[in-house]
């Protein structure tokens, strides 16, 4: 009687031993090879922080229609897409919208000669050189990779940025794009 | 109540000021803001081409640290978000025009530094300068860079540079330190309190600013004071030679583009003598066209540059150089009887003991005789040259009148050499510096301002720089850290860094080069010049336009527009030709007429008399290319550099012969005790192929103690072995001197493990005469055959062609590659383990007999083979082909198991042992080029071709809606080289020159073709133009011997 | 737990020469589930107890075959279809080159399966299964008859058993 | 018929067997075992910290430089992957060759394998600039496109070839354990030990048609150890082999290192059989002289072939005229690590001479001294392929020394301290000789038959 307890016990314990390292197993299957294998910068899809100053895309791109490069003025000359300078927010709301109070914030720092400190929401590390001028030039819209800001009240990464992203679109033969190493990584 | 007065009087005085009308391009405002209290505070947060954060102020640099925005170095704030780190962008409160965020932009601007002077771009990124670029169609410095002038991009972000004005509360006896902050303001008060009371001296190096040299004479005619110049590396004993000589005290420009015979002795031109990068320029012109390519036959007593690339190198000892000089003449106008000087006896009673002197100089008599004959079978298109450190001997002045007298024999005088083109900057003085010294005792100098100069480094102990400099009232010295001289200044005065500040440069005569700001002044620093304008219009002295502008560049714009522009452009626009000279970096041009040549007096040349054949060791002092004089000891890069000839990093050394190695049972590393007159000095030994057995020879430049961290204590300071003759001249070279072997060693951190080639094809070389039977000479070609086609290259095919020939090894890529790619620097102690990190190395070799060894140069970068050996052995794909048959390198997939590195049969690719980056200090990392990754340990690192560039290039070419075209990628090494020896491009595109060379020239070799690596690199073979026959090629090297088989 | 194994009836010898003329004198009798139990592999026992040649074999050499075409699909397919890198200018699929790993991973496939067949032939892992006496893992043989087999009579069984020298005879569970 | 000599002493029985064997797992350890495992077990220590050093510090610690960029870790990874041939060999080439002297020396043999193997598979996981990144030399799916590896590279052969070995090695060992371990956990009274005993036996017991099929699965399993462990030491020498520097590119190498592999493995077992026989004297009957000599006639056949294929290195380098080959043996043999060289061929060479006699092949002090020049030499032998072929190839700018630092000694030194304590445990812990296969051939020697046959 007392082996069989013993036997059941430890039979029950390899059950277990068998379900907690199944469960293990398929952990790794499933994620590992996924996205916890990088470190924290990557594959944060979906990442949308809170920002200093609520800029709302949707209603200066959805409902205004303003250009994405009236503000991202030198995505088309250089590999970064800049965050405009303040001077190019005032040069709409030292006339529009002046009483808001983020509005304010705004001109405060922009008469003090000071900035505004944004959250990043789309980083790559750096070792990557994204060239924003030549996915423009190949006529790449905005939203391919940035999803549909017009409707996006706070700004939130819309791919994952991870390299089998890039590469999968690089490989596509109708976009006719490089996948070489050495087209992103130097 | 007087200092309000007195800053009332200042704002009034400034209303008045006139106003000059600033075009908004360029940097003019920043000068000013800088120099406005105003302005400058404001400008702290504002700053033109970097965005700015309040409350950064106090970190006074970081704000224009790109790398912090783009987040590049990830200066995180981690925070509680487990998600990610969070990282900040700010963006700029008002966009500067000119800055696009990605895209660099370049200045023009140029370096001089006391003798060597060249035009350059600066490369911006985001408002700081990231990389000295040449500034190609210069009129004087036509192409390429030095060493120097690119490292001191380094020198700007020194950590150590002093940061503000700074007082050195001295006691009576001037013998203590004790250095305080001072405001500007308080310092000036004093000074010019001071300065009214006359005995001013204003010691500068060569000022080869015309608009500060009309300064400094402005201010010397305010306050009645008294320029010196000086310079540790002058050229006096040129200067002086040609004064007594012809009557004219100046450094002639030297034609080496002109010259088809170039004998030079000692005169290390193609490395440190004068302009050695227009003269390496001009030496590899006149040697392009291989048929008619010019000779070089140099006396060398030191192994130089300028040796190690002759056709001919004749190793000698100091005291021979005038019986070189004196037996050429014999041969010309006594044996051989020619030259209108044959007839005259006192010529020939001079000449009459130097006969039979390749015999007692044991050289070849047949070999003298044709040195001498093939200047005379080219004269008027020859050139001798001697000078330099190891040329400062008691009868230096002999030899420069028998050189110049030898120029005048061969009609050389207004044609290679050119009298009135010479730089007139070049009037560094001993003598004036040993009457300086003499007044300083005599207490005739009450202030002594001294411009970025080290006499208590570099002057010998006999001089008495040190006790005279303590008598003088007060001192005060404008450079960038208290070194050695600094610390006996009163008044540290901080001056901007010369990519801090407008400025202009006559590097030739008749052509201007404008200097550009490329960045604000980084710290509390002020120009020189705007300080003596400071002075000046506190003090109320001088003319009108050295107290009424308040910044140098009004100065400057003021000074151009009335001396230079009437002088240059008569009749245009002023604000025109200002806009197209800081375009074009530069206005003039060199003058290309031929002059007339000059009367020699002869009297001069009559009275030479033999000096003394000596015995023993006698000493050779020489300078180094990438250390000069010691003054910029504190970038890394130099030291890392190695030694274009000895290939040592991070010391000098006594260099000895082999056969005085053997005698005295020295090696490489031994250290000996070197006793020169009544001085000793320890050293380690490096025995150098090639050196006359009588020779000791050290470099200068070395031993500074108070450079800074890197600098200090790194070798020993040789100049204090310069002595002072009977005659109270300096010596610098061929004093007898003698070695003690001591029971010590000390590791000598060299590069390049080995002399011989060992027989294998590895730099191809061939005589001209072979060259002329064949083109292809020296070079064994293999049949090589695969079993597969290999892969096919439809686009782009990247290539690049060394041309052998033309270099000279002077090292200017080695540091062009090192400030592009954010290679580290890593010290000597992991340089000893052969963890050195350069992509492109110079491989030197010695051919030939080891007594008369005669060096080649390879550079050596990643050959991007297509069959790349270090591809296939990669585990990970780290390192892989691109469609544009680049081998890449990805770092960031570099697992780091260097079998990579085994497999390369060039050994071209670096390991990161440790974490190197971590070594760069701020705000060293500002230098870096934020296109280029900085690796991190453990992963591989090898030449990408700098694909960024070729990435940059697209780009540009996709923004101008054009095809990429020849020309538009030009490698950091390419643009640096002075030589013109190295060519990037599309092999596939066939009107390119790199794809010519591949198809077309005969002299084009692969390294080690036959392992069928299929580099994308050309070698051209290196003719040597030396009367030989089948030496070097077939035989010499036995290139044959290798690779049938394999 | 328990029902996985069965009673019977099982004899205990100690010598090799008795167990083998046991087992082949209990399979003439007709025994067909009986069970030889021995501390080492004994020669001949196969045939004695009429047991055919073990069929893992063939597991072996499926399982290699798998692993050999699953080293050609792997290499073949992630160097030459998937993502077909230029690595040292050799072609895509370098064939000689994978050898090594398409040898490997044959042998591995092979080794392990062969493991597992053996595991599941004997039915293994097992905790601590019942054994007739401690002894037989060290000098004992045994043979084991279960209940359910053909003319399973415990009695004539004990008597033939202890015909044969049986140093013992005991119902148990096996 | 020849008449054998018997394979075990001492006319047992099945239980003297039983007894025998299983004593030093049942026994208190000795003192000397106790001393000896604490040494080992200090030296494991200092091994972590050297590691950990070298992991955390950067693998510039060790000597490792431009251009000899693989050094100790490689060369000692290759020794103890040599190693790790001798017990597999044995207890799979012997068993097809149906060589029953192999019983009493197997298991042991295969510990040593498994043990050295574990030695050895941490040198090129750790010998990586970053260690932490080692898992991207596995094909596994991935998000970077996904970014496979490259199969053309002989480190992923090392991979696959050095964890299929291992996987196999340790399967094989362990199949070959489950029926001792059965023995002893029938023979244990505490109930841990039978727990644990218990379940690393797996339930066996022996029945006729399990040892049907393990018979066959262990012929099997030999009859596919026999080819990989032949693949090992060749994909092994591939690292170099398939390599293009002189001196490495050498088609000889895959049989010279196999024959290199067997002599320093059976070098191995002897130094370890010597001290097993003095530690434990119940295992001299099983572990003879006659064991211990045949082991030493192969030493001395390997250390030939080893010795052939030196020769035939120089040779071919002469002969095909290839001057950088002819430079790196010259170099081998006459530059500055000469002295390397001939340490090696003394060790390798000349040492396993002496076993010409028989005499000297039956002198445990002998065989002792002999098998550790032997392991000596034949580290050296490694030593000299990876260095000296590095150090000087193709341009003579780039010559240069091998930097020997400390932390190089540590690792060689600390490896030593990993094995012996593995190898130590395993003494304790296991059945040291196949119970149930030196069982069959108790009576080889003793009877006419010759056993069974």
């Amino acid at each position: 009687m007392h082996r069989e307890f013993i036997l059941f016990q430890l039979l029950r314990s390899l059950k277990l031993n068998l379900k907690l390292s199944s469960l293990l197993l398929s952990t790794l299957l499933v994620f590992l090879p996924g996205c916890k294998f990088q470190p924290g910068w990557g594959y944060n899809k979906g990442y949308a922080p809170e920002q200093p100053i609520p800029f709302d895309h949707s209603l200066h791109v959805g409902t205004n229609k303003i250009q994405c490069q009236y503000c991202h003025n030198q995505v088309e000359r250089s590999k970064h897409s800049n965050i405009p300078a303040i001077s190019t927010c005032m040069n709409c709301h030292l006339q529009v919208a002046t009483d808001k109070p983020n509005i304010q914030k705004l001109r405060e720092a922009y008469d003090s000669g000071g900035s505004v400190e944004w959250v990043r929401v789309h980083m790559l590390p750096d070792f990557v050189h994204f060239n924003h001028n030549a996915h423009i030039a190949k006529g790449v819209n905005c939203q391919t990779c940035h999803g549909a800001i017009e409707k996006m009240t706070r700004v939130e990464q819309f791919s994952d940025l991870s390299m089998g992203w890039c590469v999968n679109c690089h490989r596509q033969p109708e976009n006719k794009a490089p996948i070489n190493c050495s087209t992103c990584h130097y | 109540m007087s200092e309000i007065h007195h800053d009332h009087d200042l704002e009034m005085k400034k209303a008045l000021r006139p106003q000059i009308e600033h075009d908004t391009k360029y940097w003019e405002t920043l000068e000013q803001l800088n120099n406005d209290p105003e302005f400058a505070k404001k400008a702290q947060t504002e700053f033109l081409s970097s965005p700015l954060r309040e409350g950064d102020g106090e970190d006074g640099f970081a704000r224009r640290e790109f790398l912090k925005l783009m987040g590049a170095s990830l200066a995180m704030a981690t925070a509680s978000c487990v998600r990610r780190p969070v990282q900040k962008i700010v963006p700029y409160n008002k966009m500067p025009e000119e800055v696009t965020l990605g895209v660099a932009n370049y200045y023009t601007s140029a370096y001089f530094d006391g003798s060597d002077g060249l035009a350059v771009l600066v490369k911006t990124r985001e408002g700081r300068p990231i990389k000295i670029e040449a500034n190609p169609g210069h009129p004087f410095s036509v192409s390429g860079l030095n060493i120097r002038s690119q490292a001191a991009l380094l020198n700007l972000y020194d950590p150590e540079r002093a940061q503000g004005p700074k007082h050195n509360l001295f006691n009576e006896k001037k013998s203590n330190s004790q250095l305080v902050e001072i405001k500007w303001e308080d310092l000036d008060k004093k000074v010019v309190e001071q300065l009214s009371k006359g005995d001013v001296v204003v010691l500068t190096g060569a000022l080869a600013s015309p608009a500060t040299r009309a300064l400094v004479s402005d201010f010397a005619e305010g306050f009645k004071a008294k320029h010196v110049t000086w310079e540790a590396l002058s050229n006096e004993d040129v200067s002086q030679g040609q004064k007594a000589s012809y009557g004219e005290e100046l450094v002639p420009a030297f034609r080496f583009d002109k010259a088809q015979m170039i004998v030079s002795i000692d005169a290390d031109f193609l490395g440190t003598w004068i302009s050695p990068t227009a003269f390496t320029n001009q030496f590899a012109q006149g040697r392009k066209d291989i048929k008619k390519m010019n000779r070089l036959v140099s006396f060398d007593s030191n192994y130089s540059l300028t040796g190690g690339n002759a056709d001919i190198r004749i190793k000698i000892k100091p005291s021979q150089q005038l019986d070189v000089v004196m037996g050429l003449l014999h041969e010309i106008i006594i044996s051989k009887g020619l030259s209108s000087y044959a007839s005259n006896a006192n010529v020939k009673a001079a000449l009459a003991p130097f006969a039979g002197v390749a015999k007692k100089l044991n050289i070849e008599p047949e070999l003298f005789a044709k040195v001498a004959a093939d200047l005379w079978a080219n004269k008027g298109e020859s050139l001798v040259v001697a000078g330099g450190l190891a040329a400062m001997t008691e009868s230096t002045k002999e030899l420069q009148i028998a050189v110049n007298f030898l120029n005048t024999v061969l009609e050389n005088d207004g044609k290679t050499i050119d009298s009135k083109g010479g730089n007139s900057a070049l009037k560094g003085s001993y003598q004036a510096m040993t009457s300086l010294i003499k007044d300083m005792n005599d207490g005739k100098v009450k202030t002594l301002i001294i411009h970025r100069l080290n006499p208590s480094f570099v002057l010998p102990a006999e001089m008495g720089f040190e006790e005279a400099i303590r008598k003088v009232k007060m001192v005060l010295y404008s450079g960038d850290r208290v070194d050695e001289t600094g610390s006996h200044a009163d008044y540290l005065i901080p001056d901007n860094h010369f990519l801090e500040s407008w400025n202009d440069l006559e590097l030739a005569n008749g052509v201007y080069t404008i200097c550009q700001p490329a960045i604000r002044p980084m710290y509390d620093t002020r120009s020189f010049q705007l300080s003596l304008m400071t002075w000046g219009f506190l003090g109320k002295a001088g003319p009108a336009r050295l107290r009424d502008y308040e910044s140098f560049y009004d100065y400057l714009r003021v000074y151009w527009k009335s001396d230079i522009h009437p002088k240059m452009a008569k009749g245009t626009d002023f604000e025109d030709f200002w806009q197209q000279a800081l375009q074009k970096g530069y206005v003039g041009d060199v003058s290309k007429a031929s002059n007339t040549s000059r009367s020699f007096k002869v009297d001069a040349f009559t009275a030479i008399k033999p000096a003394k054949a000596t015995e023993g060791f006698e000493l050779v002092l020489h300078s180094t290319s990438q250390m000069g004089d010691g003054s910029l000891a504190n970038v890394p890069w130099l030291h890392e550099l190695p030694d274009p000839i000895t290939k040592v990093t991070w010391d000098n050394y006594v260099s000895v012969s082999i056969a005085t190695a053997e005698k005295l049972h020295l090696k490489q590393g031994s250290v000996v005790e070197l006793l020169v007159g009544k001085k000793k000095m320890e050293l380690p030994v490096y025995v150098q192929p090639g050196l006359h057995d009588e020779v000791l020879a050290v470099s200068v430049g070395y031993g500074r103690t108070k450079a800074g961290k890197v600098g200090n204590n790194v070798g020993q300071n040789a100049f204090a072995l310069m002595s002072v003759s009977n005659e109270g001249k300096l010596v610098a070279s061929g004093m007898s001197a003698t070695i003690t072997k001591l029971a010590k060693s000390y590791p000598l951190a060299t590069t390049s493990g080995h002399f011989s080639m060992e027989g294998r094809q590895i730099v191809a070389e061939a005589t001209l005469k072979d060259y002329n039977k064949n083109s292809k000479s020296g070079i064994k070609k293999h049949e090589i055959w695969s079993i597969w086609s290999g892969h096919e290259y439809s686009g782009h095919k990247w290539g690049m062609a060394v041309d052998l020939h033309s270099c000279t090894g002077c090292s200017a890529c080695v540091i062009a590659c090192q400030s592009e790619n954010n290679i580290s620097v890593i010290g000597k102690k992991y340089v000893l383990e052969g963890r050195i990190m350069h992509w492109l190395r110079i491989d030197r070799y010695y051919t030939g007999d080891p007594a008369d060894a005669q060096a080649v140069f390879q550079p050596v970068m990643c050959q991007h083979c297509d069959n790349a050996p270090c591809e296939t052995v990669c585990p990970v794909l780290a390192t892989v082909h691109s469609d544009e048959g680049l081998n890449d390198m990805v770092y960031n997939r570099c697992v780091g198991t260097r079998y990579c590195a085994n497999n390369c049969p060039y050994k071209v690719r670096r390991f990161n042992w440790f974490n190197y980056a971590k070594l760069i200090e701020k705000p060293m990392n500002m230098a870096l080029n934020p296109s280029v990754g900085v690796r991190v340990r453990g992963v591989m690192e090898k030449c990408t071709f700098c694909v960024q560039r070729i990435q940059d290039a697209k780009t540009t070419a996709r923004n101008d809606k054009r095809q990429l075209k020849d020309g538009d990628v030009k490698t950091a090494c390419q643009t640096a080289c002075p030589a013109g020896g190295i060519t990037f491009g599309d092999v596939n595109d066939p009107n390119s020159a790199v794809a010519k060379i591949f198809k077309t020239e005969d002299r084009g070799y692969a390294l080690l073709e036959e392992w069928h690596a299929k580099p994308a690199v050309r070698y051209l073979s290196k003719i040597r133009n030396n009367d030989k026959e089948n030496v070097g090629g077939q035989n010499g090297h036995g290139t044959a011997k290798q690779g049938e088989h394999s | 737990m328990a029902t996985q194994y069965t009673k019977g009836i099982a004899g205990i010898w100690d010598k090799e020469s008795l167990i083998l003329k046991a087992a082949r004198k209990t399979r003439e009798t007709g025994f067909t589930k009986f069970e030889a139990i021995s501390p080492y592999a004994v020669h001949g026992m196969e045939e004695a107890c009429g047991i055919t040649r073990s069929w893992i074999p063939y597991v072996t050499f499926i399982a290699g075959l798998i692993g050999l075409l699953s080293g050609l699909a792997l290499t073949y397919w992630t160097s030459a279809v998937d993502w077909a890198v230029n690595v040292g200018g050799k072609p895509f699929f370098s064939l000689p080159a994978f050898i090594p790993i398409i040898f490997e991973l044959t042998i591995l496939f092979a080794a392990l399966s062969s493991v597992g067949a053996l595991f599941y032939a004997c039915k293994m892992p097992k905790i601590d299964p019942p054994i007739i006496d401690p002894d037989l893992s060290c000098h004992k043989f045994a043979i084991f008859i279960p209940y359910n087999d053909v003319g399973y009579d415990e009695s004539k069984i004990e008597k033939m058993f202890k015909e044969l020298g049986a140093l013992e005879v005991k119902k148990t569970e096996y | 018929m020849i008449k054998r000599s018997p394979l075990v002493l001492g006319n047992k029985t099945l239980k003297d067997v039983t007894d025998d064997i299983c004593a030093p797992v049942e026994r208190f350890p000795s003192k000397g075992w106790v001393a000896l495992f604490l040494g080992a077990k200090t030296l494991l220590l200092f091994y972590i910290c050297i590691l950990g050093a070298v992991v955390g510090i950067g693998i510039g610690l060790l000597g490792v430089t431009h251009p000899v960029f693989w050094g100790t870790m490689i060369v000692t990874f290759v020794f103890w992957i040599g190693i790790g041939h001798a017990g597999t060999l044995i207890s799979a080439v012997l068993f097809l060759f149906r060589q029953k002297w192999r019983t009493s020396v197997a298991r042991t043999a295969e510990a040593m394998t498994v043990f050295a193997v574990m030695t050895a598979g941490l040198f090129p996981l750790l010998h990586t600039g970053r260690p932490w990144l080692d898992y991207w030399l596995f094909p596994y799916p991935n998000q970077r496109g996904p970014l496979w590896v490259n199969f053309r590279s002989p480190l992923l052969w090392d991979v696959f070839a050095v964890s299929t070995y291992a996987t196999v090695s340790m399967v094989f060992w362990y199949i070959g354990l489950v029926p001792d371990f059965a023995t002893i956990k029938d023979r244990a009274k505490n109930k841990i030990r039978k727990t644990v005993y218990g379940i690393l036996s797996l339930g066996w017991r022996g029945t006729a048609k399990n040892w049907s099929h393990y018979e066959m699965l262990y012929l099997l399993l030999a009859g596919l150890s026999t080819p990989l462990v032949l693949s090992v030491h060749t994909i092994v020498s591939f690292d170099f082999a398939v390599s293009n520097l002189p001196g490495w590119h050498t088609t000889i190498f895959p049989p010279y290192f196999v024959a290199g592999a067997i002599f320093s493995g059976f070098a191995m077992v002897v130094t370890l059989m010597t001290l097993v026989r003095i530690g434990f004297k119940e295992f001299k009957d099983y572990v003879t002289l006659d064991h211990m000599e045949v082991m030493n006639k192969i030493i001395m056949t390997t250390g030939m072939i080893v010795g052939y294929a030196y020769a035939s290195e120089f040779f071919i380098a002469w002969y095909s005229g290839n001057p950088y080959e002819r430079f790196v043996f010259a170099n081998r043999a006459f530059g500055p690590y000469g002295w390397a060289y001939w340490m090696m061929v003394s060790c390798n060479v000349l040492s396993p001479q002496v076993f010409w006699f028989k005499k000297m092949r039956r002198s445990i002090p002998v065989m002792f001294v002999v098998s550790i020049f032997v392991n000596i030499g034949m580290w050296f032998e490694r030593f000299v392929i990876t260095v000296t072929s590095l150090h000087r190839d193709f341009l003579p700018a780039n010559w240069g020394m091998y930097q020997w630092s400390w932390f190089d000694t540590g690792v060689l030194v600390g490896s030593f301290g990993m094995f012996l304590t593995l190898f130590l445990l395993y003494l304790r812990l296991f059945p040291a000789i196949s119970i149930a296969e030196v069982k069959p051939v108790l009576n080889v020697g003793y009877e006419d038959e010759g056993g069974h046959h």
